[in-house]
């Protein structure tokens, strides 16, 4: 006997112009983990956010254990046992990591005492308990994409809420700690609670879910137990029938086979970025990158795995003249693409429209204007370009930025990189939040531009370590703020994790 | 807007602009009650606007001039080049600046001469100060400031020939906080007479000195601008004072038999516009042989027998270009 | 409460400018007053007539202008400069000094160098915020604020000393050159040529901002200055620095106006705090330029109408005041409920303040 | 300096200090909720009306003193429904709450005094002194022999230090001025937070205005507030939005502006001009050596929620 902890029927939220959810449903049961997939922009986050309290439906009823509930904000959620891990973060940069976690936790009952101190002991449990570790009297400003995707789990695991709704949490996580929060995912539904999840990798979902809820253009396509599908099957319910066939290609990387051809190697030309023993230091002043000398070449995919904070931001920033180091020589060329860790902060401007959006990367462009002058014409066309390319769902490109969805805000980053990478793309990971198809097809074009004679060097840094196997043609590892050549017998997961543990802890 | 009564013989409309407020309980309000006596008096329709900036001078000049009224009172030297630069449009108006400094036939500075009030509290102040040290508050160091400040020190003199003489600004005339501030301070260097021209603000010197006395020391303030011994009827040994309304009526008076202009008018003791009045409540701690010297000098000045010094600023005046 | 979509919000905008008047018309009653004489004087000073929209309503809002418009781009840059007011006083002074000593100088010499003179005086006089800001970390907030303060003692200071009138008594400068003042732009009016420069200098940088590299760049450091970092490459120190210094020179320009076009000296208490007003006069234009040309016309309306509401109706100088205040607020209420109209248009309301599934954080 | 000068000096920074103080204080709590209050002018300007009419009306000056902190928490109150309700412009509305209190203020003061004024003749506040620690050499008397207000912005800055930084409801309070969506995610309710902080900060101007009309000035004048509230937002910045560094800051000022009438009263033959500039020098230097940056609450002045 499992009881539906939540209901949610008919919803139907719009936009503007653009219909998020269509009368989407969504019937959650304690004792459960329910997967939630879709393309980018198919209402998942919306869905989520209803029962979370941050979306109010036009339409539709939502039922917490039985009875019909409005929601009036997250603190109604949180009331009725919802917590929810949104799918970007909802931290206080400026507090600790402690304060963050004792946030709203049942201030009225005792307002007077500060609520770290009993925070911190539950803290460190649960950090013990789930894996996820993380230094909680840091400043959350101070974390990396990765420490504040714990820091949003932890707090939202920390109230222990009956109903636990996680928007793509696992995106910047480590393989070892995806498979730990997955172990305590499961173990709360043990517990009867209930675990709602979104994530784009079907594999992983299909790793965890008891059942799994496919949403398309806002509404619900397909809810089914685990046994009952295949990842084929998912992936057209995605997309519908009859794009389904042009999307295999997809299906590969969504289930961790390799898709990008890593050829460009073959081509690699003249060097386009040197490196030449930089040092770089963090805002603490620690060493972030100790004697770091590095080559790229036209035509290569220089993949950097590694646990982050080792010094792969330090590396970015250099490789793309964001930093210039304080020891050491860095050349970079002037055509360079950044896709930065967190797109909402360093990639676009949300109260700006895509037009505008597509500016920051054009506006000292020559062909952007002339002499002082913008040709906004002209990087309409190239907006346009990049959207209709890479699929950015949005009423048009005089939307604002902060409208679209996670996939699609990262679809115009991608896309807008791509496009003035001439001599280099530094891409952190480029394809957090993309769906299948878009992973797909960021994957596809990397392969391209850098087989193309003349094309680009490519650095990829990301966590996800199936995507710098499929995509490299030069692999190394950073730690310490080191890096380390990976010999081409240990390109496997397993020896490039033996190669970036051994430099956890670092030797500066 | 009463344009009919405007045709009615021998009303005429009067106006008056003011640079502060007429709740000031001083220097404005003293304007604004010569405004409603022209009302009450002579049956003068009469108005009223308060401005702040230069510009705003010229706006009310003209918006003033331009729907008939007659005769306009200013009520500071500030308007003075707004005013001439009005009179010169508009030969029907009558512009009386108060302190101004240049005249034209229908543009009259009103120059009160408050110097003689001052001059007379000095002696006073001088003659009660038992640390021969005595202090002046000001808000702005506008010239009918410095002028009364100029007198004090001089008729200190006269008494005391040492007297040490303080003055400060507050560069305010709303901020009573700071005027008692100024006060606390000179009277930590001693002095024990204050007089003020801050206006508004004089309040603070007042409480400033009644807290010393509450203290146990001895000290004495004097008024300013309007008789305000019953402001503080405790501390305050006299006040000088100008009869500004009076002065008014007198000056709208001139103007109705056509005789205004072309010349500066100057309102002192002798008009009795000027005075210097005693506190009654405090007339026994005021020494007899004091008073008497100050009510003789006092004569002297009604007379015309004796000038007193002050900052020469209309055209014309010795030493003004 | 707020729920609200199509007509509502029109009936919602005029609701609170009825429920603003009926409070200004029960205050005015109450202290003994003619609401109606007082809705008709200030009507008719602002725009009753065309000499009293020319001469009073348009000269009022140039100096609105010039400053509505130093704080917009400075605004648009995140710079929070509210130092337009010391900025004005500096550039005043320039404009004075210089339209005293070049006498000797033709009109068309003269007239612009004593314009120039007040805008690099503004922007110098933003300078050391500006360097404060870039170079010590110190915000402009404060430091603006305190450099209006010590602007204003300045002006004060140089009226009584170094640049006093010859003779030596009234606080105030000698006349400025005639070849110094600015024309009239409608002749027998008070409307000098000081308007048309603003609104000139409105639709520049409108244009400036919209379209060019620079303004771009402006516009983005504003947005995010994180963002314009790391995705624009873009400099921001140097883009804070030419804004603030811009924004200086904006604002000394309306000092220098004011001097040239209207008082052609300078005396103390110039500004009534229009330097502060401006930054109501930018944002009610959503720091839009163009739009500041029609705020400061508002403000320069309501200020006319408020000297004919103490004229014409009689009603003393502080309930004007009030008066104003609540127009402000009328004005104020009414622009937000259209806004909120024309976007929940597009996202029906939400009353529990709900956000974006995927809030982008500034 | 003499001892005497030294300590007269003191005295009156302490003097001039705690209305810029208990203003500061309030301001700084509004602003770490993210809201900033220009209005705050206006608070302290019916702060002392209130405190005033309310003195007179009981013959007490404590009860005028309560009178004055509802007065600047009702013009406050107006300056939230409008800011924080409506989400008007916090500027904007600041700037109309500030010219409505000084305006509102003169009208009611001259209905009740006459439209020429009266010099107002209130109950003071008298100086307390504490035994003992008024006897302490130099300092003594400047901190220990001040009216009950003073005292009073003495005890708030630590209770407000504590407030903030120890207890859960100032965790919020800050949550709630630098990341309002964050807030509200963590089940804050970051209105009510910010609207409460807003009345707070409007009180405690209201007292800073009854202090100067009733424990400094003793009568009430209009405008008599004099640009305070101005003042008092500077003071929160250079206080870091740190009450105890506010309590400071605060008492700098009060020095720097004492300094300049002492200065003038020894007779120095200078501009007074500059004498009057000093404090805001003395600021602008004290910040340029004031090393590390300080940062505003990273939401304040913005209208939330964004959207609706
Ligand atoms: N606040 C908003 N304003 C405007 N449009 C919005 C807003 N929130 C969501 N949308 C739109 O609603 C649609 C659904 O968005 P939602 O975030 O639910 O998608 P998603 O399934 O979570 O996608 P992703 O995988 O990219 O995160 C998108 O087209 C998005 O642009
Ligand atoms: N707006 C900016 N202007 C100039 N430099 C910046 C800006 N933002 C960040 N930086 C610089 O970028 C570097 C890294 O930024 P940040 O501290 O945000 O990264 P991080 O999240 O700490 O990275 P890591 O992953 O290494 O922890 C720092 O040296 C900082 O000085
Ligand atoms: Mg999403
Ligand atoms: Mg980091």
């Amino acid at each position: 006997m499992t009881p539906v902890l939540a209901s949610l029927r008919g919803l139907v939220r719009r936009f503007g112009s653009v219909t998020a959810l269509a009368g989407a449903n969504l019937e959650v049961f304690g004792g459960e983990v329910h997967g939630v997939l879709g393309e980018n922009g198919a209402g998942k986050s919306t869905l989520l956010g209803v029962l979370g309290g941050v979306v109010r439906p036009e339409e539709g009823e939502l039922e917490i254990s039985g009875q019909p509930v409005e929601l009036r904000g997250p603190r109604d959620a949180w009331r009725h046992g919802v917590g929810l891990v949104h799918q970007h973060f909802t931290l206080v940069p400026s507090l600790t990591v402690l304060e963050n976690l004792s946030l709203g936790r049942d201030a009225g009952a005792s307002g007077f005492a500060l609520p770290q101190t009993r925070v911190r002991p539950a803290a460190e449990r649960m950090m013990a308990r789930t894996g996820l570790s993380v230094p909680l009297d840091e400043l959350v400003e101070d974390l990396g994409v990765g420490d504040r995707q714990r820091v949003e789990i932890l707090k939202a695991l920390l109230r222990e809420p009956p109903i636990l709704v996680l928007d793509e949490p696992t995106a910047v996580l480590t393989p070892a700690e995806v498979d730990s929060l997955f172990d305590l995912l499961r173990e709360l539904a043990r517990q009867g609670r209930a675990v709602v999840l979104v994530a784009h990798k079907i594999e992983e979902v299909l790793a965890v879910a008891d059942r799994v809820t496919v949403l398309r253009r806002g509404r619900t396509v397909l809810t089914s137990e685990r046994g009952g599908v295949d990842p084929h099957r998912l992936v057209r319910a995605m997309v519908g029938e009859d794009a389904a066939t042009q999307t295999a290609v997809g299906l590969g990387a969504a289930t961790g086979g390799v898709v990008g051809e890593a050829s460009g190697g073959l081509l690699a030309g003249e060097v386009v970025a040197t490196l030449d023993g930089v040092r770089a230091n963090r805002a603490s002043g620690a060493a972030a990158l100790v004697d770091v000398s590095l080559q790229i070449r036209r035509g290569e995919v220089v993949g950097v795995a590694g646990v982050e904070g080792n010094g792969q931001r330090e590396l970015a920033l250099l490789l793309t003249g964001r930093l210039s180091p304080p020891a050491g020589v860095a050349t970079v060329p002037d055509g360079v693409g950044f896709i930065p860790q967190d797109r909402t902060v360093e990639g676009i401007v949300g109260e700006f429209d895509l037009v505008e959006n597509m500016a920051l990367a054009l506006h000292d462009d020559p062909d952007a204007g002339r002499g002082m002058w913008l040709d906004w014409p002209w990087i309409r066309q190239e907006a346009e370009a990049v959207r209709s390319r890479f699929g950015v769902v949005a009423p048009d490109v005089g939307a604002r930025a902060e409208g679209l969805s996670g996939g699609n805000q990262q679809r115009l980053v991608v896309g807008r990189e791509l496009r003035r990478a001439r001599d280099l793309l530094v891409a952190e990971n480029p394809t957090r939040g993309l769906d299948v198809a878009a992973t797909a097809f960021v994957h596809a074009e990397i392969g391209r531009i850098t087989s193309v004679e003349g094309g680009p060097g490519v650095v990829l840094l990301s966590t996800d370590l199936d995507e710098v196997l499929a995509l490299s043609t030069r692999l190394l590892v950073m730690t310490g703020g080191r890096l380390l050549e990976v010999p081409e017998g240990s390109r496997t997961r397993e020896g490039i994790g033996r190669l970036m543990l051994g430099g956890l802890q670092p030797d500066v | 807007t009463g344009q009919q009564d405007a045709e009615t013989p021998g009303t005429f409309r009067a106006a008056l602009l003011t640079a502060g407020p007429v709740s000031d309980a001083g220097w404005y309000a003293g304007a604004y009650e010569g405004l409603l006596l022209l009302r009450d008096s002579l049956g003068a329709l009469v108005s009223h606007q308060q401005t702040r900036t230069p510009a705003e001078f010229d706006e009310a000049f003209l918006s003033y001039a331009s729907s008939g009224y007659d005769l306009i009172f200013a009520h500071g030297f500030e308007y003075q080049d707004a005013a001439m630069r009005a009179g010169e449009r508009f030969p029907n108006t009558t512009f009386v600046v108060s302190g101004g400094g240049r005249f034209a036939d229908n543009v009259v500075p009103l120059i009160f001469e408050l110097e003689e009030g001052s001059y007379l509290a000095g002696m006073i102040a001088a003659g009660m100060s038992r640390s021969g040290v005595v202090g002046m508050v000001g808000g702005v160091a506008i010239p009918p400031v410095e002028g009364t400040f100029l007198a004090f020190e001089a008729g200190a003199r006269t008494v005391n020939p040492d007297v040490q003489v303080l003055e400060s600004f507050t560069g305010s005339w709303d901020d009573v906080a700071a005027a008692k501030e100024a006060a606390v301070a000179q009277l930590g260097r001693g002095a024990d007479v204050l007089i003020h021209n801050v206006d508004a603000a004089s309040f603070g010197v007042f409480q400033a000195v009644r807290e010393t006395v509450a203290a146990g020391g001895t000290a004495w303030a004097l008024g300013m601008n309007r008789d305000q011994n019953d402001v503080a009827p405790d501390v305050i040994l006299g006040s000088a004072v100008i009869r500004i309304p009076e002065s008014f009526l007198e000056t709208a008076s001139t103007w109705q038999t056509g005789t205004l202009g072309g010349r500066p008018i100057y309102a002192g003791a002798s008009e009795d516009v000027i005075d210097f009045v005693l506190n009654p409540q405090l007339l026994d701690v005021v020494p007899a042989e004091l008073v008497a010297e100050m009510t003789a000098v006092r004569e002297l000045i009604r007379a015309g027998e004796l000038t007193v010094p002050r900052v020469p600023f209309v055209e014309g005046e010795p030493g003004v270009r | 409460m707020y729920e609200h979509g199509g007509r509502t919000a029109w009936v919602v905008g005029a609701a609170a400018l009825a429920a603003t008047a009926v409070v200004a018309a029960v205050l005015l009653w109450v202290g003994g007053y003619d609401p109606a004489r007082a809705a008709a004087a200030m009507w008719s000073g602002a725009f009753g007539t065309r000499g009293a929209f020319v001469s009073v309503t348009l000269v009022r809002s140039v100096p609105f202008l010039l400053t509505g418009l130093a704080v917009a781009v400075a605004f648009r840059a995140g710079v929070w400069n509210i130092g337009a007011e010391g900025q004005l006083y500096a550039g005043a002074i320039a404009a004075v000094w210089v339209g005293i000593e070049g006498a000797a100088l033709p009109a068309w010499v003269l007239l612009p160098a004593v314009l120039i003179a007040a805008g690099l005086a503004g922007a110098l006089w933003a300078l050391i915020p500006a360097l404060m800001k870039l170079r010590l970390g110190v915000g402009e907030v404060i430091t603006t604020i305190l450099m209006n303060f010590v602007g204003i003692n300045f002006a004060a200071y140089l009226v009584h000393g170094p640049l006093q009138e010859p003779r030596g008594v009234f606080p105030q400068t000698e006349q400025i050159a005639d070849a110094a003042r600015l024309p009239a732009l409608v002749p027998g009016s008070r409307l000098h040529v000081g308007f048309a420069v603003a609104v000139a200098m409105a639709v520049v940088l409108a244009a400036v901002l919209r379209w060019t590299r620079w303004g771009f760049r402006v516009r983005a450091v504003g947005a995010s200055p994180r963002a314009a970092w790391a995705a624009g490459r873009i400099d921001a120190g140097a883009v804070v620095l030419a804004t603030f210094l811009a924004s200086g020179a904006l604002a000394g320009l309306a000092g220098g106006v004011e001097i040239a076009g209207l008082t052609y000296a300078l005396y103390e208490g110039l500004s009534p705090g229009w330097g502060y007003t401006a930054i109501a006069v930018a944002l009610l234009a959503a720091l839009n330029p163009v739009a500041v040309v029609g705020t400061a016309i508002l403000f320069g309306a309501l200020e006319a109408g408020a000297g004919a509401m103490q004229r014409e109706a009689g009603i003393p100088a502080v309930w004007v005041v009030a008066v104003e205040a609540l127009v402000i607020l009328a004005v104020l209420a009414t622009d937000q409920l259209m806004r909120t109209r024309v976007r929940g248009a597009q996202t029906p309301g939400d009353d529990e303040g709900n956000v974006s599934p995927e809030p982008a954080r500034a | 300096m003499p001892e005497t000068d030294l300590v007269l000096f003191l005295e009156a920074a302490v003097r001039l200090g705690v209305p810029l103080a208990l203003a500061a204080m309030g301001e700084a709590i509004t602003e770490r909720s993210g809201i900033i209050n220009i209005g705050l002018e206006g608070s302290i300007i019916g702060g002392a009306l209130g405190g005033a009419l309310g003195a007179l009306a009981t013959g007490n000056a404590a009860a005028g003193v309560l009178a004055g902190a509802g007065a600047g928490l009702l013009v406050a109150m107006v300056f939230a429904l409008f800011s924080i309700g409506l989400r008007t412009d916090q500027i904007i509305t600041g700037t109309a709450v500030t010219l409505g209190g000084l305006g509102l203020t003169g009208a009611v003061y001259q209905a009740r005094f006459g439209a020429t004024g009266t010099a107002l003749t209130l109950p003071t506040l008298a100086p307390m002194s504490v035994p003992g620690l008024s006897q302490i050499p130099w300092i003594g008397s400047a901190l220990f022999d001040q009216a009950p207000t003073a005292y009073l912005s003495y005890a708030l800055a630590p209770l407000l230090w504590y407030y903030l930084f120890r207890t859960a409801w100032g965790l919020e309070l800050r949550a709630v001025g630098e990341a309002p969506d964050a807030a509200q995610a963590a089940g804050v309710r970051v209105r009510w937070v910010r609207f409460w902080a807003t009345l707070f900060g409007g009180a405690l101007a209201g007292l800073a205005g009854a202090h100067l009309a009733l424990a400094h000035a003793g009568t009430f004048a209009e405008n008599m507030s004099a640009g305070r509230g101005f003042i008092a937002i500077a003071v929160v910045v250079l206080g870091r939005w740190n009450p105890l560094w506010v309590l400071v800051a605060a008492l700098l000022f009060g020095a720097a502006s004492a300094l300049q009438f002492l200065l003038q009263a020894l007779g120095l033959d200078l501009p007074y001009q500059l004498f009057l500039a000093l404090p805001y020098l003395l600021t602008l230097a004290a910040l340029a050596g004031w090393v590390g940056r300080s940062r505003a609450p990273a939401a304040l002045a913005l209208p939330w929620p964004k959207e609706r």
